[in-house]
């Protein structure tokens, strides 16, 4: 079993290798779950597909030692398939969703029935009022998701983001504001960039981070979030 | 046993003709665990100017097809730096290295080459140039590089080929690469979204589709210009190898196929060391028999 | 309607800034059954010389993968006898036509553009050029070319950009067609004979992978030449003749991909027939958004 | 049913089109015959393809008004899918396969018992000692095939060639000195050139004549043999 975030790279016909984030990998192939589109939707049932990997840095989950009580998973929802490996993997999972509107939240039904669910959406047309960084007040009869994501950050032991890495200096803030000298590796922030050799030679993957240019192949796809507190 | 750099003091003997292109393979020894480095004659480094340089913004890679478009701004922690993370790995790899050096100033060539004569195990320079360089800066680069003790490879951007391959060619060059990539525009795909304002990314082009270029360069300038001459682009076979070395190239460099391919320099690199001696000088001509 | 020849006393005005480029079209009407010629703006001829060719010998096309290369010789019976054979079919067709005449000596360039502007519905003339032709050469024989009352479209070699389009739109060329395919080599495949001696062919290389070579030009040159330019190169897709006109283009040429897809010239002529009007000075630039 | 020599244009995967023979064409689909390795055998059963035509001049059997009696056939071994659909087209019809050696041949079950078969090899190990232009002396317990080929010329109505077209003049030259006055279409050769565009508009597929150029998309791929006669 891969590393939740943890990727190989599939030969899907093209001439570049595109990763994909397996949730099962073993000698008989993998599962991964892709979105609608996705060249992979375009195999074949039964057509073998040339693999490299497992490759990168995952989610880290148990530095303590002892299994997690209350991890939190923040996803943009076009990201939701890369912390799906996370839904089972502590006592008491939330997970925040922000869509840019109702139609493109996913249907409760196709979660664990223990996990906690918590929708938003930038137009307000369901659950809680986008951007998720935003609190303070809202319109009538709506509720900012940026108190709600804050009290979510104080309860959680752990916390795994996945969206436009263009957010995360503003996710990286907040967690400075909301946990006192929060841990390295409290918060970590999944980044979904091309990844043409997946070995850190091509240096297309390059990300700024707080400690220089990291490579997302090798040094990531994972990364503390606190390493994109603007410096 | 090739020479590259038959008039240089030292020379630059390679076991095999076989080396990945500069800007594929990393720094070092990035691909130790997926390709046999010993099958190789050498090591090219990714390029690295003297001073830092930040990856480029925007999105750096675009497909089309089987092509795609680079752009990655050669981003390098600079010479002295690069040296310091990699003196040692370069040190221990089996193959020599030939640092591929950012051809921008020639004082900031003269002083690099200075710095990389006394690395252990760094066997030669190869200079690569922007596109739009002026031929005085490019050819005052060249002579820069020449003031220090390693032989100079000067990689030529395919646009630039009858401006500067003859110039490179008797000013002293040990040997050339041909070519550096073309540059390409390609649309910005946006997942989908239609967007009202079109947007587009300009970086180098790759692909099997260079190979048929990358041939014509060869059939025309390997006869012409009195040194050895490496081919570089999209070759992505064992026989498309042997093709360039039968029109006239010394050695070759893999690009960006390696990638997708990383076997593809074994498969290579097992291939020349098969392949029977050239023809003698009495029987078939060996270069240009186009 | 685009005007191609805006300094030019007639001026060439199309309906649709579409047409098939030299040397894929025929000499007239060879399309006429798959393509509903009047959603183009003019049929371009393929290249015709003064005095007859004969087609070249051996191997004259070559694939791999997506690309081909293909060497004719460009032959044909000689102008005069062309007229006598298509100046019929020329006069009904739907469209103007602009013939591609072989820019070889400039004495046979003003003879034939002498000869060609008392034929019924030839709008315009086209040059091409051998890629290997000096300057010089290639500069006279647009001067002589003006010596006649039809507008004159210079095609440029890839190859030849820097080196020519400046001087063409400085020496009175109406339009520009950028480019004429570059040159490429293939190995010969011998069906499976493993031949001892390698056999190599050079023409022109075709295919999608020449697209982003296309925008690249475009992208660099658009804004610094003062005169209408057609795309042409690898255009395969009504988006992407789109992206031509966004990238400074006035009108699209559709290469050898239409070989295949004869349809693409209807699609494509459907949907510049729709596109929208250029936005205004006062909104986002309509060229080089790079 | 299209004229047997007359082409479709096929695409198979490639950039360009790949002419096939069609010996059946209807509204189903088509029936044709390519040799081991040809793209078109990578197809999956049931693959859509996309064609073009039937395009092209075919061969010409009936230009006297009256089914033909004695038809003469002469291919190479690589050549004869080319001329599977005249095997049954006339009430005699005799067939010369001429190959470089005996492994080469195909096996005579494949051909209708009707048929006149008479084989040929470069090497003399089976049949006849081609190559099939050449008559006059044969090493001992060998037969010149050229002579045979004479006699067949002498005994045919019509004769339909499909070999490489350098040999054509040769071929010409032949029939000439066996036929007093051969008429226009007596003999008839099929042309296996590239080409691309089927329309006569790329200039691919020109082959050189008595009567100049030719394109052997539109004018071919059967032309009249008389034209290969050097001039
Ligand atoms: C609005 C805008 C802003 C941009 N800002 C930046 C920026 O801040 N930094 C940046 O790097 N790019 C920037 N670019 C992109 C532009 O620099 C080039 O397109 C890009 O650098 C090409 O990089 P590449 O990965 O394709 O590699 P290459 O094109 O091969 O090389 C990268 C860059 O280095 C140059 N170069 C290549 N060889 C040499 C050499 N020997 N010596 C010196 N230079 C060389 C190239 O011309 C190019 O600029 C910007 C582009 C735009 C449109
Ligand atoms: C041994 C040998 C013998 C050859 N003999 C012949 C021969 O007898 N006849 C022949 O045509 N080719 C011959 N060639 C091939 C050579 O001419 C070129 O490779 C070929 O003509 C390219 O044709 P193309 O179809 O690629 O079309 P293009 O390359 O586009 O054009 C065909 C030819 O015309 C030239 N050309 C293009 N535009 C112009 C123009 N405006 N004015 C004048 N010339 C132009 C090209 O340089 C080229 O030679 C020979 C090659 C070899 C190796
Ligand atoms: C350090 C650096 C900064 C650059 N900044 C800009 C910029 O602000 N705007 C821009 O259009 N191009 C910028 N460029 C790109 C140059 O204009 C470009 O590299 C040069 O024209 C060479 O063209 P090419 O790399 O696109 O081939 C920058 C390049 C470098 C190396
Ligand atoms: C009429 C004609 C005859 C030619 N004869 C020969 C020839 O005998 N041998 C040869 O190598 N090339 C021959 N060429 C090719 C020229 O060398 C070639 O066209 C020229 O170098 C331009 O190069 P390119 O067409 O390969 O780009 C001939 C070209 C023409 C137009
Ligand atoms: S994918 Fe190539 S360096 Fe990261
Ligand atoms: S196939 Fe194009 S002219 Fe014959």
């Amino acid at each position: 079993m891969p590393v939740p975030g943890a990727y190989v790279l599939a030969d899907l016909g093209g001439p570049l290798w595109e990763p994909l984030y397996p949730t099962l990998l073993d000698d008989a192939g993998l599962v991964t779950v892709v979105p609608p589109g996705h060249a992979a939707t375009a195999l074949l049932p039964g057509t073998p597909v040339n693999l490299l990997g497992p490759l990168g840095q995952g989610f880290r989950l148990v530095p303590t030692g002892h299994p997690l009580d209350r991890l939190l998973l923040v996803a943009e929802s076009t990201y939701l398939p890369y912390l799906r490996p996370l839904y089972q993997t502590a006592s008491s999972v939330a997970l925040v969703v922000e869509a840019t509107t109702r139609a493109q939240l996913p249907s409760p039904s196709s979660f664990p029935p223990a996990l906690e669910l918590i929708l938003a959406t930038r137009d307000g047309s369901a659950g809680y009022l986008g951007p998720l960084e935003v609190e303070g007040a809202a319109p009538p009869g709506l509720e900012r998701a940026g108190a709600r994501l804050r009290e979510l950050l104080t309860w959680a032991e752990r916390v795994c983001l996945a969206c436009d890495p263009g957010r995360y200096p503003a996710f990286a803030q907040i967690v400075q504001e909301t946990r006192l000298l929060p841990g390295s590796d409290f918060a970590q922030a999944f980044v979904r960039v091309p990844m043409p050799c997946g070995v850190g030679a091509c240096d297309v993957c390059r990300i700024t981070t707080r400690r220089g240019e990291q490579r997302a192949c090798v040094e990531g796809p994972v990364f503390d979030l606190l390493d994109f507190l603007a410096t | 046993m090739i020479e590259l750099a038959p008039k240089h003091k030292y020379g630059l003997p390679l076991a095999t003709p076989l080396m990945p292109a500069s800007g594929v393979f990393g720094f070092g020894d990035a691909y130790r665990d997926l390709i046999d480095l010993a099958l190789l004659g050498a090591v090219v480094t990714n390029p690295i100017s003297l001073r830092p340089r930040r990856a480029a913004r925007g999105q750096r890679i675009q497909t089309r097809d089987d092509t795609f478009v680079v752009h990655t701004g050669w981003p390098n922690p600079g010479l002295h730096k690069v040296v310091r993370d990699y003196r040692d790995v370069w040190s221990h790899l089996p193959v020599p290295v030939i640092v591929h050096l950012l051809a921008t100033q020639p004082t900031e060539v003269a002083e690099s080459v200075g710095y990389l004569s006394s690395i252990a195990n760094v066997a030669a320079v190869e200079l690569g140039y922007a596109t739009q360089a002026t031929t005085r800066r490019a050819v005052d680069c060249m002579a820069a590089a020449q003031e220090g003790t390693l032989p100079v490879i000067a990689q030529i951007p395919l646009e630039r080929m009858a401006a500067w391959a003859p110039r490179f060619a008797n000013h002293g060059a040990d040997a050339l690469t041909l070519t550096a990539p073309p540059r390409a525009v390609l649309p910005i795909s946006n997942e989908g979204l239609d967007s009202p304002v079109a947007h587009y990314m300009r970086g180098r082009l790759y692909g099997r589709a260079l190979f048929p270029l990358l041939l014509n360069v060869l059939s025309r300038w390997s006869d012409k210009l009195a040194l050895p001459i490496i081919a570089c682009g999209g070759i992505g076979s064992p026989q498309d190898a042997l093709d360039c070395l039968t029109l006239g190239a010394t050695a070759v460099q893999i690009d960006a196929l390696l990638w997708k391919d990383p076997p593809l320099l074994n498969r290579v690199g097992h291939k020349l060391r098969q392949r029977r001696p050239a023809p003698t000088a009495d029987g078939e001509s060996s270069t240009n028999p186009l």
